[in-house]
């Protein structure tokens, strides 16, 4: 893998000035992908399922073969695969249809404060129906989630354990698979919010058996406005949709109406064709690189910079043994958002505040903080511009008094 | 790096370190209004007191980058003493300028205006505006 | 307007031979929508709302100004408006937020038989759930809804109405604006289904004084995946949002979390930002064009195709009377779908089915019908060929004995 | 139109216009299953009844199109009598050479080959393949 030769597939950094460092909260988009998209909206854009017509067979066609992309992409079934606007939606479809629907005050819901809001959130709203109690696994020291930590808050109680696969603020990958083994030891389902592993890392959900999984298109490669819920066949069986409306139904009547099977029944409305069929292009130019080589360039990345960083006086990194490629650092004394306009001024795009997950952020006992993510199109040359920045910019607030 | 710095070598760096009429009352005649900028986590607290047509008194707390708290504190000291008219008159003119709006430049910002050279950074503009936004709203609460 | 020109902007109609008349199911898309798109992804394919750096900043900037576009182009206010991934969705939004929240036993509920499916189906859900009644009003002996018949249904007890603007099988417009006045006289909200509407007429949510109103993006050159909900500021300000998660919330604690202002408070997570663009520049194509050209247009072509088909024997048209650019009919003795093969070899793009309405088709008495839908790229060459096509159908099927 | 007239000219009429062995029945020796068409509505449900391994009867009823509903009715004169392994082979080839799927064509489809056409119409093969897919349920029930 070839990341000099990779960033020509991104016009985005036809601009070489640019130090693009924020994949966790977006990616950049390859030619290919856009092509795909151009391409259906110029050959075929008409809607799906519904035609008899041949435009409408191809459009269909393309649509439900991303979907087996996908189901290949994460090793799942076809029909296991529910297309959704982003992971938040897809996070939330898991707590409001399942959740909603299958707990009472007696259960117990674990999470933990290294949860990004869309994963915590909807389940603090479950909480907040169905009166099941929220439990928070207790972070170690580094702020990891751990099995041995785990253990202490599992119990006959949990219904739900809803955890990430990998941290969008500290970059840990969860020790899921032994957490998803041990909770349905007690016989309760998992919900992996995997939309920073996705992106990096081979998912195999019969490998990991979890029951609920989700992702977002645009943070690996595709589009804005499409995301994935995995849901086990068996669990999507009797959960009820949560959206009602055209092409998920059956037979409609007056006063009731009956489902189509999943994923279907989840699917109301026209679905965002676009974006699935781009998100299927984004899984062939991921595949045709293959996990090993992207998450090793990543962490080649990651631990250079964070070498380096660690030499520079005033700067404090959170996460220095992170598994994957993103670093979470502040300058001393100098307000995140402040420094980022120093960056911005350099040209490299880095993210600065509460990273939609405030309780870790919290649980820092900081106020916001700095965050650079890795992902196939940085090279040793953006790390070091990264870091030569990173010295000016506390140089220069220093010198300006901070 | 030259916009940044002729930004931050000014008033902004002392009004950070030293700020001015920082805290807020436990007084009900105060009003209060409290704003975030949902885009960085900025979240400050402005108190206003009016009386016969004078602002007797700005206050601020809150959290947030160094141009959202030093704004509060020059904007506290710019209109203690105006009438609430000029007070007004300043708010708008003040942020009209950092929104590359046209604006009154007759009317004097004093130590303000070197906010002007925020509108180089626009993805600033809402650190240096919330302050003066939400004394504008305690104007409104006021009348 | 001049549709032969029109035609060009649309590189699906490259193919002269092709007759698209499936734009009620979904419009083609010009080159300058698509091109739009291709600019967010290829400039600044980046997160919103989020970053501080320039890139960000645009992005919001222009995911922002199409808010504000589609504000104007119905005559709302700002923040009135809230993307989401398709009309469907929006629709459910209203009854979920809206209905689930405000209704009891006690209340009524009007909808209509002449409503698609994701208008009826998400307050039979409310209905459900709350035991509110559902209530129909009858329809006319076209298939109407009639200001006369809304008033034998709406009293004290009716809290909502959710009827259609335009229908998707009639292409009536409904008297909405007056079905309005009299709810409000009642304290009834109204939720305007304007999918069919949105596309082809200017709506103005002011002078309707409606409270919700929802459509889509692809319906209106747009693209897939993005829609919209209107609703009157008083309203959202006491809806509590249904998806939770990233970019919605204010503060964030382990066992509580406040919400943002509306629009904010109802978008969670990473919204559809090319989808919300591409919406924009679809906005920019219909204002260029005016509303007035494009109906007028639709009209004389539906007027045009309607007393030819009137001519030809066997031909049952539903719906002769309808002021929209919808033809809704079948071939005596042939069921739809074998018709639209017989359309398709003719590369005639047109629907067959119960169009997501199985209440109006039912009360039609049919089992399906074909449909097709005039836009401002068809011609009267088109129609020609279209009505050419029509009578070597009947004559066809008749001569194999249907 | 010379593809869909030699489809519709064949069996395919005479089958739509008199189905045979059309009808279900009350009888708890037979499997039923029911399938709809989700794109375009068709709905059939057919019945099965295995004895001794061999398939007794197959009954059919439903709406749809053409295609849908001749196809039934083709299908059960097909089966009938055939030994249940027969039966399984047929269908799998018949379902096989619809979807331009590798088939034997050694396998004999009698009347039911004209379907061969139908891959001609892509969007039309689901309109060919549910009855003989709801036989296919029957099949799976009676084990
Ligand atoms: C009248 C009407 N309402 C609602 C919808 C649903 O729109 P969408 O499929 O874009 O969610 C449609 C389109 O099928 C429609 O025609
Ligand atoms: C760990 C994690 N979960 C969930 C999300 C939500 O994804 P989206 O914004 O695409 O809905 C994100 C992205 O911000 C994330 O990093």
């Amino acid at each position: 893998m070839d990341a000099y030769l990779l960033k020509k597939d991104f016009p985005v950094l036809d601009d070489k000035t640019l130090v693009y460092l924020d994949t966790a909260a977006s990616s950049l988009k390859p030619k290919q992908v856009i092509k795909k998209l151009d391409e259906y909206y110029e050959k075929y854009s008409v809607n799906v399922h519904r035609g008899v017509y041949s435009l409408s067979y191809v459009a269909t066609q393309l649509y439900e073969e991303s979907r087996r992309k996908v189901s290949e992409f994460i090793n799942a079934d076809f029909d296991e695969i529910i297309f959704t606007r982003g992971a938040s939606s897809a996070l939330n479809l898991v707590a409001t249809s399942y959740g909603l629907n299958n707990l009472t005050s007696e259960d117990e819901i674990i999470v933990s404060e290294l949860e990004h809001h869309s994963q915590v959130l909807p389940w603090q709203n479950v909480s907040n129906i169905t009166k099941a109690k929220l439990i928070y696994v207790p972070l170690n020291k580094e702020g990891r989630i751990t099995v041995e930590n785990f253990k202490k808050v599992l119990n006959k109680k949990t219904k739900v354990v809803a955890l990430n696969y990998v941290s969008n603020v500290m970059g840990y990958v969860s020790p899921i698979k032994e957490i998803i083994r041990l909770s349905h030891e007690v016989g309760a389902v998992v919900s992996v919010d995997a939309a920073q592993a996705a992106p990096h890392m081979r998912i195999d959900v019969k490998d990991l058996d979890c029951d609920f999984l989700a992702f977002s298109g645009h943070k690996m490669l595709g589009p804005t406005g499409i995301g994935v819920m995995f849901g086990k066949k068996e669990l999507l069986k009797d959960m009820p949709p949560i959206e009602f409306g055209g092409d998920m139904n059956d037979n409609v009547n007056l006063y009731d109406a009956s489902w189509k099977d999943s994923p279907y029944k989840f699917e109301t409305g026209t679905p965002p064709i676009a974006g699935a069929i781009g998100l299927g292009a984004a899984i062939d130019y991921l595949n045709n690189l293959g996990f090993e080589n992207i998450s090793t360039h990543e962490k080649k990345l990651k631990d250079y910079a964070v070498e380096k960083l660690l030499k520079i006086e005033d700067i404090i990194v959170y996460n220095k043994t992170s598994e994957t490629g993103i670093i979470t650092f502040n300058i001393a004394g100098v307000h995140p958002h402040d420094a980022v306009t120093f960056f911005d001024g350099d040209n490299i795009c880095m993210r600065a505040g509460h990273h939609c997950a405030q309780l870790i952020i919290k649980w820092l006992e900081v106020v916001a903080t700095l965050r650079v993510s890795f992902y196939l199109y940085n090279t040793i040359e953006d790390c070091d511009k990264f870091i030569e920045s990173v010295k000016n910019a506390r140089d220069f607030f220093k010198s300006v008094g901070f | 790096m030259r916009d940044l710095e002729v930004l931050y070598r000014q008033v902004i760096m002392e009004h950070y370190k030293n700020p001015r009429n920082k805290g807020l009352l436990n007084d009900s005649t105060y009003k209060t209004i409290h704003i975030k900028n949902p885009t960085c986590g900025d979240d400050i607290t402005i108190q206003s007191k009016i009386e016969d047509g004078i602002v007797k008194d700005v206050r601020h707390d809150g959290t947030g980058c160094s141009i959202c708290c030093s704004s509060a504190s020059v904007m506290s000291e710019t209109l203690i003493g105006k009438t609430k008219t000029d007070a007004k008159n300043i708010t708008e003119t003040y942020l009209n300028m950092l929104t590359n709006k046209e604006f009154d430049e007759s009317v004097e910002l004093e130590e303000a205006v070197v906010y002007r050279g925020v509108n180089k950074f626009p993805a600033r503009i809402k650190c240096a505006s919330i302050a003066w936004k939400a004394f504008e709203g305690t104007l409104e609460e006021s009348e």
